[in-house]
Order: structure tokens, then C-alpha cells, then sequence
């Protein structure tokens, strides 16, 4: 589904990435662990081309997506959930996620599969973003994502300020997408939620990967994940 | 005269609503509690349950619909707008600050008559193991409380260890749901409450464990 | 009464607190670190101390003297000197044209419009012997903007060290640094520090607890913690996390 | 006392007449620096091309007519007046779209080159509005039934003056609703807040750029058109309008629609002011604002950074 | 070791291309008229190109963009003719006038305005520019509003000794060389002393220089003003040129096309592209204007192209071609300041 070979990624004339390669099975959900500042979130902005890498490769569903613009990379099928939320604060939630609507190859998603996975969002719909809370935010961050149709979503810290019960709720839609044949790729502060759900997970360090393998070796070895990424 | 009380949250009463004419309530909150002395407490409650309502109350950015806020005595709401924050402060993340129109212009307020504020409100500081601040976290919210300051924490527990720092750092807690206020002194009492039990779903379990 | 001392500094950005209670102090001929998460106010807390904002209150004093409010340009005839985190070399200039014109000599030198500075021997060899410093030994013709990265953070630490302070504040010198060049860059710092007190921020833990002699962690605009390392480390959640397995 | 006030009064009518010009001006000059972060100098220059445009579709003595046109001017005025309010703010808006494709260049460099480029094609503008009509002050004909005026007590107050007002207001009304109640309008928020999240959505941000820009410079050329019977359609008319346009918005705030339209309407009463009791001097009222306003207020009442403060 | 030193600072203050530029503009009379162009215009170009030299002091060595300096021409213009009439019908006092007056109007512009870059920069010069237009062409006892000064006088030049008459195109077309002479050698100096670097390191990053403990303010001030004193002097050439002051040279018109002729001509990147601007502005408007009524639409569309396409201008262009054609040894381009290896050699 996604290849990422070798890439090294510049802001401005900083480099962030010294060399990133990882990949993702269409289905497959993946963890990318590692403390702040290792690149994680900059992983994420070379795939949507935001920071486009400087050399390297990245190829999503058999076509190379190094130097697509992102609309394009959107448009095959990779949806973003942002860190920080990044959700229009001028607009309502209905018009936040009526632009976000767009059809791809991969399976379609309606306003209403959201309100079931999201109870809470049916209320929200004539909301301004601005006065949402933190968690109700990222509900629409993470909808807003999933109606793009997707077949690949990068999501960003989303347990982040949400309820436990929420983030079971969000880490149940990442299983769900799994079986659904989309594939998640998960950058958490959250090892343990994130690698209960995980497949295969990535650490980097530094701009570079650190460590793969699959989710249950880092789950169960807990001095490698002490190593690692503390407790 | 006894020295007034750290935080006196009276009556307060927050209503949002719906509709021109026929209004319709869309969220209340009601919270009256009264912390004398300097100490650390926990908040836990669903999203949207009013948390982050009852931390605009208290700092005085959001007026509530009716009821006060006394911080060591002192409404604050009667002081200036751009100096509540040296009476509560509130360390909220980038993405949640919400603005809200000023009622009254400041000349004809208070000063605030303190210049470190007393009252801090943390929301959702960021628990994480992979950079290691937490050690420090927690032992400045403990100097904050030697130094006679109330702190209040919000904090969504997702790990296990969250919930063991909760209980090893807070005096007290306070559970949000619905708009409405429960108050547990300690940690096991907290957990006798079945919504706090459905809140933290699964970690309860794995706590115990 | 250490070297430069900062006292209950606070600085508001229209609603917003950046700086709550910052009291700091950096000893003469020491490295001291400062550092802490994204968005904790290092970068504003370095932009009060070193002149770009005032802050709203609060002392800074340097030597034992008030340097609070001063224009940045006074602080640095003072003997303060900075790098930036995002690098702005002067990049029409060559490598010893960048280091030349930070000579406080040149500096005194501003307005003389008879001066011939490529005929000035003087401030030619000096600024060679602060290139050869940092390692830059031989890329004095070089423009700025066609060194390496790496290069260029030495020449950027290079300038600010050109002007002869007391004391330097170096602002993240490892962003965007390689672990390679990271160690080139301490090596570098290490040899510096002998003749000028350093301060740096730096969000690389790892780098600063090599480093320094003392370190402040600030977070909400307010110092969490601080110590020599050693003592930083005795914190029992710092060695339960990531930081204490690799520090 | 009371004279002085209805003597004051047409003045004040004016004022909220220019004021809803310059709003509506604004409004498409700020559009623009939400979603391309450009300062158009040129703005001023599509609000004169605007009023040309519409003289030469309204008369024949216009500039620019050919014979086979000759039927066309045979139709009444009105039907013309309302080709003229369509078919120019569209070429404009055309102009508009090969001035942001020259832009491209610019975006992500120095602030500095956009600058520049505007400033040029301000000029470029200019000297074909020149290079076509020639120096010369055109008037524009309007129909009969928005000219004129009524009796206001024992004043004369020209009808052409409500309609502008009236006009104006409805086409902020419009524009409103366009932007808070059609998707397209979403985007452009979203783009103006955003263009990163924009991108990641699916959204064009090249073609996005180009309509916007299409779409600012239309509201120029209404303005311009509305304006023109009011300053008379000059070759030099842009750079009188380009300056309310930077006042408005740095009063106002970069991102603030109702900001923009009290803005407008404080610069638009102080220059009908000026106008009525310093006539000579109305035009430097503008200018002085700028300086007065800059000086003092160079982050606007929003307070918030923008790419103003390059 | 001392004839080396002379000749140092002979270097330091004389370069070839400067020399080449002095023997081309000082025999331009002798020709000019042979190549099928005629005096007058060798006046306009001398007089453009101090214009321009002061413009781009202030646009390509320290990165301000002044849109409005048109209008500080315009006021050297009105200060010789208002000196002339009213003070002494002497040149050196009444260009004194004309530079001081200028000065001191830019000055206070600079007070203004000195702490600010870029767009907001931009618009106070041109807001700063209509104010002096406007009380230009409304103060009709002083200026002569519409009509503007008449009658200026070709002053003559006084040399205690013996008086030289400028009444002719070609005397006062040396007058203009002289000071041409003078500005190019002193700006040379400028730009190259101390306080050029100064100004052309706040240009590429003006926060850095304050704290290397610059005071930016004050360079930025000095450097607006000493712009608008050379502005000034080209402008009372222009009165006498002229033989009277108008007030359409200070119209955003002329500001532009002022900006237009240092961008094309390069100054961004060498010292001399304002001279290869004016030159090619004046060359464009005569042979172009020959064939075309539009020819200064088509040069906007120059200008246009060339912010998109070669900011350098045409120094860009003549550096590029020079690296093209492999004669230039150096493997990278040189920078502006270092080197103004553009119009034509070390």
C-alpha cells in the first residue's frame, strides 16, 4: 500500500529526516513511536508532500507519490488526522465536514457511519468549530478524514485530550478500518493503546528509524520497550 | 475573620442555549465546591462534559449565567479582564483556546490584587514516558502546592501509569459528567463511582491487575 | 551574584502568558542548559534574556548591572552575543566578510565611510583566526550560502562568537543536525566553552546532559526543575522514561 | 444647531456611500491576502479597468467601439447598465487571473517580489488604460432612473448616491451569504485560514489561488463601476483607490468581514468630511489616514500577524 | 611598499568599469550626436542616472522599497528654482537649497517610516509621496501648482576666478557629468566602506546586525536621507534642465518608472544597474517610442517579466553570460557588494 525508501526531508536547509523507510500492507495498522522532535509528524507531511522529501522514494497504491502535490496524494486516497486538529474554526461542523467529502478508489464513508461511530457528533453538526472542546475536535478531525474516503489514514496523536472511553472508541475504528482493508498508520504518545491496536510498529530517533518490528514483541518485551521508549 | 477560602466556586451556573424564542437549553453546568486549602486536584470527565466550561468560570474568561467565582475572597469577575490570570491561570493547549467578548471595559474593574496567581489549572498536560518530563511535572505542581498555591489537573488517563500518577499526586478529585460535579476525597472513593468506572472503561481493569 | 541573573520575568503576548515567573542564573565559565517541550516558551524566554522583547516584569542583570529593556543592540556592546535557530547568515557575504563585520572593532568602524575593510590586515587575520576556530579554516572566500549545513552552524556560532562576549546563548544548535555532526558540534562547544560562559536551549536532552553544568527545564513558561544533570537524573520518572534509559 | 446638523446630513449620507465602496473594495483586496498572502498593489488598477470597461460598454463615445456594435447601444440604457454591471466585472475578474498566474512566481519568495509585481502591473494597468482611452476624464452614463436627485427638506440629494449605497450593501449582503452559506465560500475561508489542511482535503490550491484572485478582482471592478460616476473614471483613479483599500483592511484585520465593513465605513465618513468642509484637500485625507493609521495601528483592531507584517 | 599602498587605494577608490563609465559619459557629447541622438538626452540620462544610483541605494544595497521618491525630485527641483528666486541667483547656494531642502524632508519622512520594512515600508513612501504631491499642486503661491516654476535659470557657474555658462545642452550636460563624477565615486566609497556592508547585512537580515550591536535604526535613517540629499541634487539638475519645476515629476508615475529602470537594469545584484537601466530606459523610449505610442506599457511589461523571470536584470544577465561563455574564472557568481563583476570586468 505505502513504500517509503530512504527519505530525507529538509525544512528549509534543517534536515529533520536522515533516511526514513518504512512500509504499510493495504489493511495493516502500523504504530510510529518515538519521543518528540524524532520526526515522526514530518514522516507524516513528506507522505501528504506538505514537506515534500528532498530525495528518497514514496510510492502509495503501485504509483510513486515523491513529488505529487498533496491534492493529488489526498485525491489517491491518503486522509490526515493532524496533531493539533487543524479544524476551520470560522466554519460550522457540518460545513467542516461537507468539504471534506470526496470520492476515491477506496471505500466510500456517509455523515451517518459517523454519527454511529461518533455518538456525540449528530449534536455538534451546527456547532462553530471554535467553541468545540479539545476532544470533540479531533472527532471531527478524525470524521473529516474518514469521509475522505481514504484508503490509507495517517493519524497524528489522536488520543490526544480525548476520554478513555473515546479513545477506545477511536482505537475500536482503527480495528474497524482494518478490517475494512484501509490501512492506519499511528503516531501516539500512548505506546500501550496504540500497540494493543498495531500490527507492526516503527520507533525513530533522531530522524531515523530505530527499531521494527511486530507490535507483540515490543508489547511483550518490556525491557526493549523500556529501551526504547520508557516504561 | 478567617482568611477566605483558596477557590470558592459559588452557585455557579452556567446555561447554553439554543434558539431565539424558543429557547432551548443545549448544555448546563452547575458546580458550587469550596477548596480552602492549597492542595492538587484532580478533574476527570468525559469530552464535552464541561470541563474545560468550569476552567473558563474559574479564570473568569466565560461569565457564568449566574452565581460567582471567589478566588482567596476576591470575584473574579469584578477584575480586570487582561489580570484575572495573575488570581487562576489557565495552561490550556494551543488548539483550545476559545474567545469570548468582554462584558464590561476594563477601566471600570479591579486590579487583581495579586501578582503570581494562585489558582492553576492545568489542561490535559501531556503524560508521555518518551520525553521524560513527567518527573519534573510532577514535582513543580508539588512546589506549587508547598508554596500555598491550588493546583487543579485535568487529565484524560489512556495509560495505566496515568492513573497511578493521578492517585500518587492528587488529594482529591473531582468528576465531571454531564455538566454536573461529584467530589471523591480520595482516589478509592473516586472509583466506588460507577460513572467513573464507566468513564475509564477499560483501564480500571488493567489497573487492578 | 553570578554572571547574568534573571529575576521574575513575565511576558504577555496580547492574552497570552508566555512567561509566567522565570528566575534564572548563569554562572561565569560555565555551560548552563536551558530546555523543555515545544511551546514552553524557551524561545521567548532566550528572545527576553537576550534583548529582542522586554519583558512586562521582571529584572535582568549582567555583570551586576540592569540590562532589562535594553535595545539588542546595547546588550550585545555589553558582551552578550546570540545564534538563531533558524539560521539567517548574511548570505551574500563571504564566510570571513560574516565573521568580519561581527568584529566589534569593525563595529566601532561602522561609520567611516573612508575605511577600506578588505585593506584592513587586522580585521582580515582576526576573522580568519575565528573561522580556523570553528573549524573553518580555509573557507574564507566561501559564500555563506554555499556551505554545508554543518558549516553553517559553525559559522553562525562563529559570528556571534566573533563579537568577543562574555557570555554566548546559542539557540538550538543542533536542529537539524545528523548524530555525526551533532558530536562534531559539541566537540566544538566543549573547546569554546573554555574562554566564554555559554548558554544554550536545546530540546536534545542527550546533548545537554553531556554538556552542561547546569541545566533549567522550563515548561508553561515557568522553571519546572533545575540542577546540575546528575541531580536531574535522580528524579525517579526521569530514569522510568526514555530520557533516563538513554541519557 | 440644527441646521448645521441637516446641512451635515447629506455629508454623512455620503460618507456611508463612499464607506460601503471602499468596504466592498476591501473585501475583495482582502480575499486575496487571506488565501495568496499577497499585498495586490494593483488592486486599485482592476477598480479603474472596471469603470472603463463599463464606459466602453455603456457609450459609444467610450473609447473603444466598432460598428458592429452600433446595434448593441440601441438597446436601453438599463439593459445596458446591467450587461455593463455583468460582462466588465468578468473581464476584470479575467485580467485578475493572468496577473495571479504572473504571481506564482513570487509566492514562497521574498514578500518583497510580490510587491514589485504588483507595483509594476499597477503601472502596466495603468498605461493601457492610458494607451485606450487616453488621458481624458470619461463620465459614465447611468439610467435615468438611479440619476438625478430629490429634495431633502430644501437640499438637493442625488439619487445616484442612495443607489451606490444601497447597491453596495447589497452586494456585502451577497458576498456574505456566498461566503457563510455556499461550500464554495467554505473553501475559501478554509483556504484562507488554512491552505496546508486545504491541500490535504483534495483541494487545488493553484486553481483555488486563480478564482480567488478571479473573484477579488470582480468585487474591484464593481466597486470601480459604482465609484465611477462618483470620482469620474480617470487613468489615475487606481492609485486613489488602492490606499482606502490598505487602510481599510489594516483598520479592520486581515480575515475580519464585518471588521472590513465598519472600517470602510469610519474611512469613507472621514474622507465624505474632508470632502464637504476641505474640498481641495479630501484626496490627502486619505494618504494622511494611511500614515496616522500605520503609525499607530499597523497590526489592525484584530491584532493578529499576517502577511502585512512582512 | 608606499607605491603599493598608493596604489591600493587608488584601487579603493577607482575601478575599471567605473573609468570605462567616465570615458563613455565624458565624450557622449562628442558622439552622441553622430549616432543619430542629440544633447538633450544625454542631459535626461545624466540626470536619471544619479536619480536612479540614489533609488537604488535604498532598494538594491539595504532592501527598502521606496515607491514614492519621485516626489523628493519634484521638491529638489522647487528648492533650486524657490532658492534661486528668493535666496541668491547663485548654483552653489541655490543647490545647496535643493540638497538641504531635500534632506531635511527626507529626514523627517525617515523619522517616520525607518523602523519599518517591506509592505508597510512601501506604502508610507508612496503615502508620504501624494501628501507632497498634493501640497505641491494645491500651494500655488509657492509652487505654481499646475503651472508649475517657470523660468528657472541655467545658473552659471561660478568658480571665483571665472564663470562657465551652462546655458547650452552640452555645458550643462558637463555640469551633470561632474556631478555624476562625484556621486559615483562617493557611493562607490559607501557602498564599500564599513557602512556599506553595514547596510547591505541589514538588507539580508536586519535583526542579526542589531545584535551584533549595529544600531539599524540609525543606518536605515542616514541612508533614506543621504538617498533623498542625491534625489534632491538630480532634481535641481532637472530644474535647470527643464528650465523650470513641474509637478508631474512627482507623481507615482515617475517614482515607478524610477524603480522600474533599477530593477531592469539590475540593481539588484551590481552597482551599476542603474546606469545600464537608464540607459536602456532612455534607448528604449527613443527607438521604441520611434516605432510605438506604447513603448512604456511594453517596458512595464519588461519590468513584469523580469521580476518573474530574472530579478537580476540585465547585470543578471551579463553576469550569466559571461559565467555562459566561461570568460569569468570564478566558479560561483559574485555577490553585488564584493564584486560589481556585471558591467564589465575587475
Amino acid at each position: 500500500m505505502l513504500g517509503i525508501d530512504n527519505i530525507k526531508t529538509f525544512y528549509g536547509e534543517t534536515q529533520v529526516l536522515f533516511g526514513v523507510s518504512l512500509d504499510i500492507a493495504p489493511g495493516e495498522v502500523v504504530s510510529l513511536l518515538g519521543p518528540n522532535g524524532a520526526g515522526k509528524t514530518t514522516t507524516l507531511r513528506s507522505i501528504l508532500g506538505l514537506t515534500p522529501a528532498h530525495s528518497g522514494e514514496i510510492t502509495f497504491d503501485g504509483k510513486s507519490i515523491t513529488r505529487a502535490q498533496s491534492h493529488n496524494i489526498a485525491r489517491a486516497g491518503i486522509g490526515w488526522v493532524p496533531d493539533d486538529r487543524r479544524i476551520f474554526p470560522t466554519l460550522t461542523v457540518a460545513r467542516n465536514l461537507a468539504i471534506a467529502a470526496k470520492k476515491t478508489r477506496f471505500r466510500a464513508w456517509s455523515i451517518k457511519e459517523m454519527f454511529d461511530i461518533f455518538t456525540a457528533l449528530e449534536h455538534l453538526m451546527s456547532r462553530e468549530c471554535e467553541n468545540l472542546s479539545g476532544g470533540e475536535m479531533q472527532m471531527v478531525s478524525i470524521s473529516r478524514a474518514l469521509l475522505g474516503s481514504p484508503g490509507l489514514v495517517l493519524m497524528d496523536e489522536p488520543s490526544q485530550g480525548l476520554a478513555p472511553k473515546i479513545v477506545q472508541d477511536v482505537m475500536k475504528t482503527v480495528t474497524r478500518l482494518k478490517t475494512e482493508g484501509i490501512a492506519v498508520l499511528l503516531v501516539e504518545q500512548n505506546v500501550h493503546s496504540a500497540l494493543a491496536v498495531s500490527d507492526r510498529a516503527y520507533v525513530m530517533d533522531h530522524g531515523k528509524v530505530v527499531y521494527q518490528g511486530p507490535a507483540g514483541e515490543l508489547r511483550d518485551d518490556a525491557a526493549l520497550r523500556e529501551r526504547l521508549l520508557g516504561v | 475573620m478567617a482568611s477566605p477560602a483558596l477557590l470558592h466556586v459559588n452557585q455557579v451556573h452556567k446555561i447554553y442555549s439554543r434558539g431565539v424564542f424558543n429557547k432551548q437549553t443545549t448544555f448546563d453546568l452547575q458546580a458550587d465546591f469550596t477548596i480552602s486549602e492549597p492542595g492538587i486536584v484532580g478533574v476527570m470527565g468525559p469530552n464535552g462534559s464541561g470541563k474545560t466550561t468550569l476552567f473558563e468560570l474559574i479564570t473568569g474568561s466565560n461569565i457564568p449565567s449566574s452565581g460567582q467565582v471567589l478566588v482567596n475572597g476576591q470575584d473574579i469577575h469584578q477584575v480586570r479582564s487582561d489580570q484575572r490570570d495573575r488570581l487562576a491561570i489557565h495552561y490550556h493547549q494551543s488548539y483550545q483556546v476559545r474567545h469570548f467578548r468582554k462584558r464590561r471595559p476594563n477601566f471600570m474593574l479591579q486590579p487583581s490584587p495579586t501578582d503570581y496567581p494562585l489558582v492553576h489549572l492545568f489542561d490535559e498536560p501531556q503524560f508521555n514516558t518518551q520525553d521524560g518530563y513527567i518527573g519534573f511535572m510532577l514535582d513543580f505542581f508539588r512546589r506549587l502546592r508547598d508554596e500555598d498555591r491550588l493546583v487543579v489537573l485535568c487529565v484524560h488517563p489512556n495509560e495505566p501509569f496515568h492513573l497511578q500518577i493521578m492517585r500518587e499526586i492528587c488529594e482529591r478529585f473531582i468528576f465531571v459528567q454531564s455538566g454536573r460535579l461529584t467530589q471523591a476525597p480520595d482516589y478509592d472513593s473516586l472509583l466506588q463511582n460507577p460513572d467513573v468506572t464507566a468513564y475509564l472503561g477499560d483501564l480500571v481493569g488493567g489497573q487492578a491487575a | 551574584m553570578a554572571l547574568f541573573e534573571a529575576s521574575h520575568l513575565h511576558k504577555r503576548f496580547a492574552d497570552q502568558v508566555v512567561l509566567e515567573d522565570i528566575t534564572l542564573s548563569f554562572e561565569e565559565n560555565q555551560i548552563s542548559g536551558i530546555m523543555g517541550p515545544n511551546g514552553a516558551g524557551k524561545t521567548t524566554c532566550f528572545n527576553v534574556l537576550t534583548g529582542r522583547f522586554k519583558p512586562d516584569r521582571g529584572r535582568v542583570h549582567f555583570d551586576g548591572r540592569d540590562i532589562t529593556g535594553l535595545p539588542p543592540r546595547k546588550i550585545a556592546r555589553r558582551g552578550i552575543a546570540r545564534s538563531f535557530q533558524m539560521m539567517n547568515l548574511f548570505d551574500e557575504y563571504t564566510a570571513l566578510e560574516n565573521i568580519v563585520l561581527a568584529l566589534p572593532e569593525v563595529r566601532d568602524k561602522g561609520f567611516r565611510v573612508l575605511h577600506d575593510l578588505s585593506n584592513d590586515s587586522g580585521a582580515q587575520d582576526r576573522g580568519a583566526q575565528v573561522l580556523a576556530r570553528m573549524g573553518l579554516g580555509g573557507r574564507e572566500g566561501a559564500l555563506a550560502s554555499d556551505l554545508p549545513y554543518g558549516q553553517r552552524r559553525a559559522l553562525e556560532i562563529g559570528i556571534a562568537l566573533a563579537a568577543e562576549p562574555r557570555m554566548l546563548f546559542l539557540d538550538e544548535p543542533t536542529s537539524g543536525l545528523g548524530t555525526d555532526a551533532t558530536a562534531i558540534l559539541a566537540e566544538l562547544i566543549g573547546e569554546i566553552r573554555k574562554s566564554v560562559s555559554i548558554v544554550i536551549i536545546e530540546h536534545d536532552m542527550r546533548f545537554l546532559f553531556d554538556l552542561a553544568d547546569h541545566i533549567s527545564v522550563i515548561h508553561w513558561g515557568q522553571v519546572i526543575a533545575q540542577g546540575a544533570p546528575d541531580q536531574l537524573r535522580e528524579n525517579e520518572w526521569v530514569r522510568a522514561s526514555n530520557l533516563g534509559a538513554l541519557a | 444647531m440644527a441646521d448645521f446638523l441637516l446641512t451635515l446630513l447629506p455629508h454623512l449620507l455620503n460618507g456611508i456611500a463612499l464607506g460601503l465602496l471602499f468596504a466592498l473594495l476591501s473585501l475583495g483586496f482582502m480575499l486575496i491576502i487571506g488565501v495568496m498572502e499577497v499585498i495586490n498593489l494593483a488592486h486599485g488598477s482592476l477598480f479603474a479597468l472596471g469603470a472603463y470597461f463599463a464606459v466602453m460598454l455603456m457609450s459609444q463615445d467610450g473609447g473603444i467601439t466598432h460598428p458592429f456594435m452600433a446595434p448593441y447601444f440601441d438597446l436601453p440604457i438599463v439593459l445596458r447598465y446591467i450587461v455593463a454591471l455583468i460582462v466588465a466585472p468578468a473581464f476584470v475578474a479575467v485580467v485578475g487571473m493572468g496577473l495571479e498566474v504572473c504571481l506564482r512566481r513570487t509566492y514562497g519568495k521574498d514578500p518583497l517580489y510580490g510587491l514589485l509585481l504588483t507595483f509594476g502591473a499597477a503601472l502596466v494597468l495603468e498605461e493601457m488604460i492610458r494607451e485606450i482611452w487616453g488621458p481624458a476624464e470619461y463620465f459614465l452614463p447611468i439610467p435615468k432612473a438611479i440619476s438625478g436627485g430629490f429634495f431633502f427638506g430644501d437640499m438637493i440629494y442625488s439619487n445616484y448616491r442612495i443607489f451606490a449605497a444601497v447597491f453596495a450593501m447589497a452586494m456585502i449582503g451577497l458576498l456574505w451569504a456566498f461566503l457563510n452559506r455556499t461550500p464554495y465560500g467554505a473553501v475559501i475561508k478554509a483556504g484562507a485560514h488554512d491552505s496546508e489542511m486545504v491541500r490535504v482535503l483534495g483541494y487545488n490550491l493553484s486553481r483555488l489561488r486563480l478564482y480567488v484572485f478571479a473573484f477579488g478582482a470582480a468585487l474591484a471592478a464593481i466597486a470601480g463601476i459604482i465609484m465611477a460616476p462618483i470620482w469620474g473614471v480617470r487613468p489615475h483613479v487606481g492609485v486613489d483607490a488602492v490606499i482606502p483599500a490598505f487602510v481599510v483592511i489594516v483598520l479592520g484585520g486581515v480575515g475580519s468581514f464585518w471588521g472590513a465593513v465598519s472600517a470602510g465605513l469610519l474611512v469613507g465618513m472621514v474622507v465624505a468630511l474632508t470632502a464637504a468642509y476641505l474640498t481641495e484637500w479630501s484626496l490627502l485625507s486619505m494618504y494622511l489616514l494611511l500614515l496616522v493609521v500605520v503609525t499607530f495601528r499597523s497590526r489592525g483592531f484584530a491584532g493578529k500577524a499576517s502577511a502585512l507584517e512582512a | 611598499m608606499n607605491q603599493n599602498s598608493y596604489l591600493s587605494s587608488f584601487r579603493a577608490w577607482f575601478t575599471a568599469p567605473m573609468l570605462l563609465s567616465f570615458l563613455v559619459f565624458g565624450t557622449m557629447p562628442l558622439w552622441i550626436d553622430a549616432v543619430g541622438l542629440y544633447q538633450y538626452l544625454g542631459l535626461e540620462v545624466m540626470i536619471w542616472v544619479i536619480f536612479a544610483l540614489a533609488v537604488n541605494l535604498l532598494l538594491g544595497y539595504t532592501g527598502l522599497p521606496s515607491f514614492g521618491h519621485g516626489a523628493f525630485l519634484g521638491i529638489g527641483a522647487y528648492a533650486f528654482g524657490l532658492t534661486q528666486f528668493n535666496v541668491a541667483a547663485n548654483l552653489w547656494l541655490s543647490l545647496f537649497g535643493a540638497v538641504a531642502v531635500t534632506a531635511i524632508l527626507g529626514g523627517l519622512v525617515a523619522l517616520l517610516i525607518s523602523h519599518r520594512r517591506g509592505i508597510y515600508f512601501a506604502l508610507m513612501t508612496i503615502a508620504c509621496a501624494q501628501i507632497f504631491y498634493f501640497i505641491a499642486s494645491k500651494w500655488t503661491d509657492v509652487t505654481g501648482g499646475e503651472d508649475g516654476l517657470l523660468n528657472i535659470a541655467r545658473l552659471p557657474v561660478d568658480l571665483g576666478l571665472t564663470e562657465i555658462s551652462i546655458r547650452s545642452n552640452f555645458s550643462l550636460y558637463y555640469l551633470c557629468f561632474a556631478a555624476y563624477v562625484i556621486i559615483v565615486v562617493g557611493l562607490w566609497r559607501l557602498v564599500h566602506s564599513p557602512f556599506g556592508k553595514v547596510i547591505s547585512a541589514i538588507k539580508q537580515n536586519d535583526s542579526r546586525v542589531a545584535f551584533l550591536g549595529y544600531n539599524v535604526w540609525l543606518y536605515k535613517w542616514l541612508i533614506f536621507t543621504l538617498s533623498c540629499a542625491i534625489t534632491g541634487l538630480a532634481g535641481a539638475l532637472f530644474a535647470m534642465a527643464q528650465e523650470g519645476a513641474y509637478i508631474n515629476i512627482m507623481s507615482l508615475q515617475w517614482s515607478g518608472i524610477a524603480i522600474l529602470i533599477v530593477l531592469i537594469g539590475g540593481g539588484f545584484i551590481s552597482f551599476w544597474g542603474p546606469v545600464l537601466g537608464v540607459i536602456f530606459y532612455f534607448l528604449a523610449r527613443d527607438i521604441l517610442g520611434a516605432y510605438t505610442e506604447t513603448w512604456l506599457l511594453w517596458f512595464g511589461l519588461i519590468f513584469v517579466g523580469m521580476v518573474m523571470f530574472k530579478p537580476e536584470g540585465l547585470a543578471g544577465m551579463w553576469r550569466d553570460g559571461r559565467t555562459l561563455l566561461g570568460r569569468k574564472p570564478a566558479p560561483q557568481p559574485e555577490p553585488s557588494v564584493t564584486e560589481p563583476s556585471a558591467a564589465g570586468g575587475d
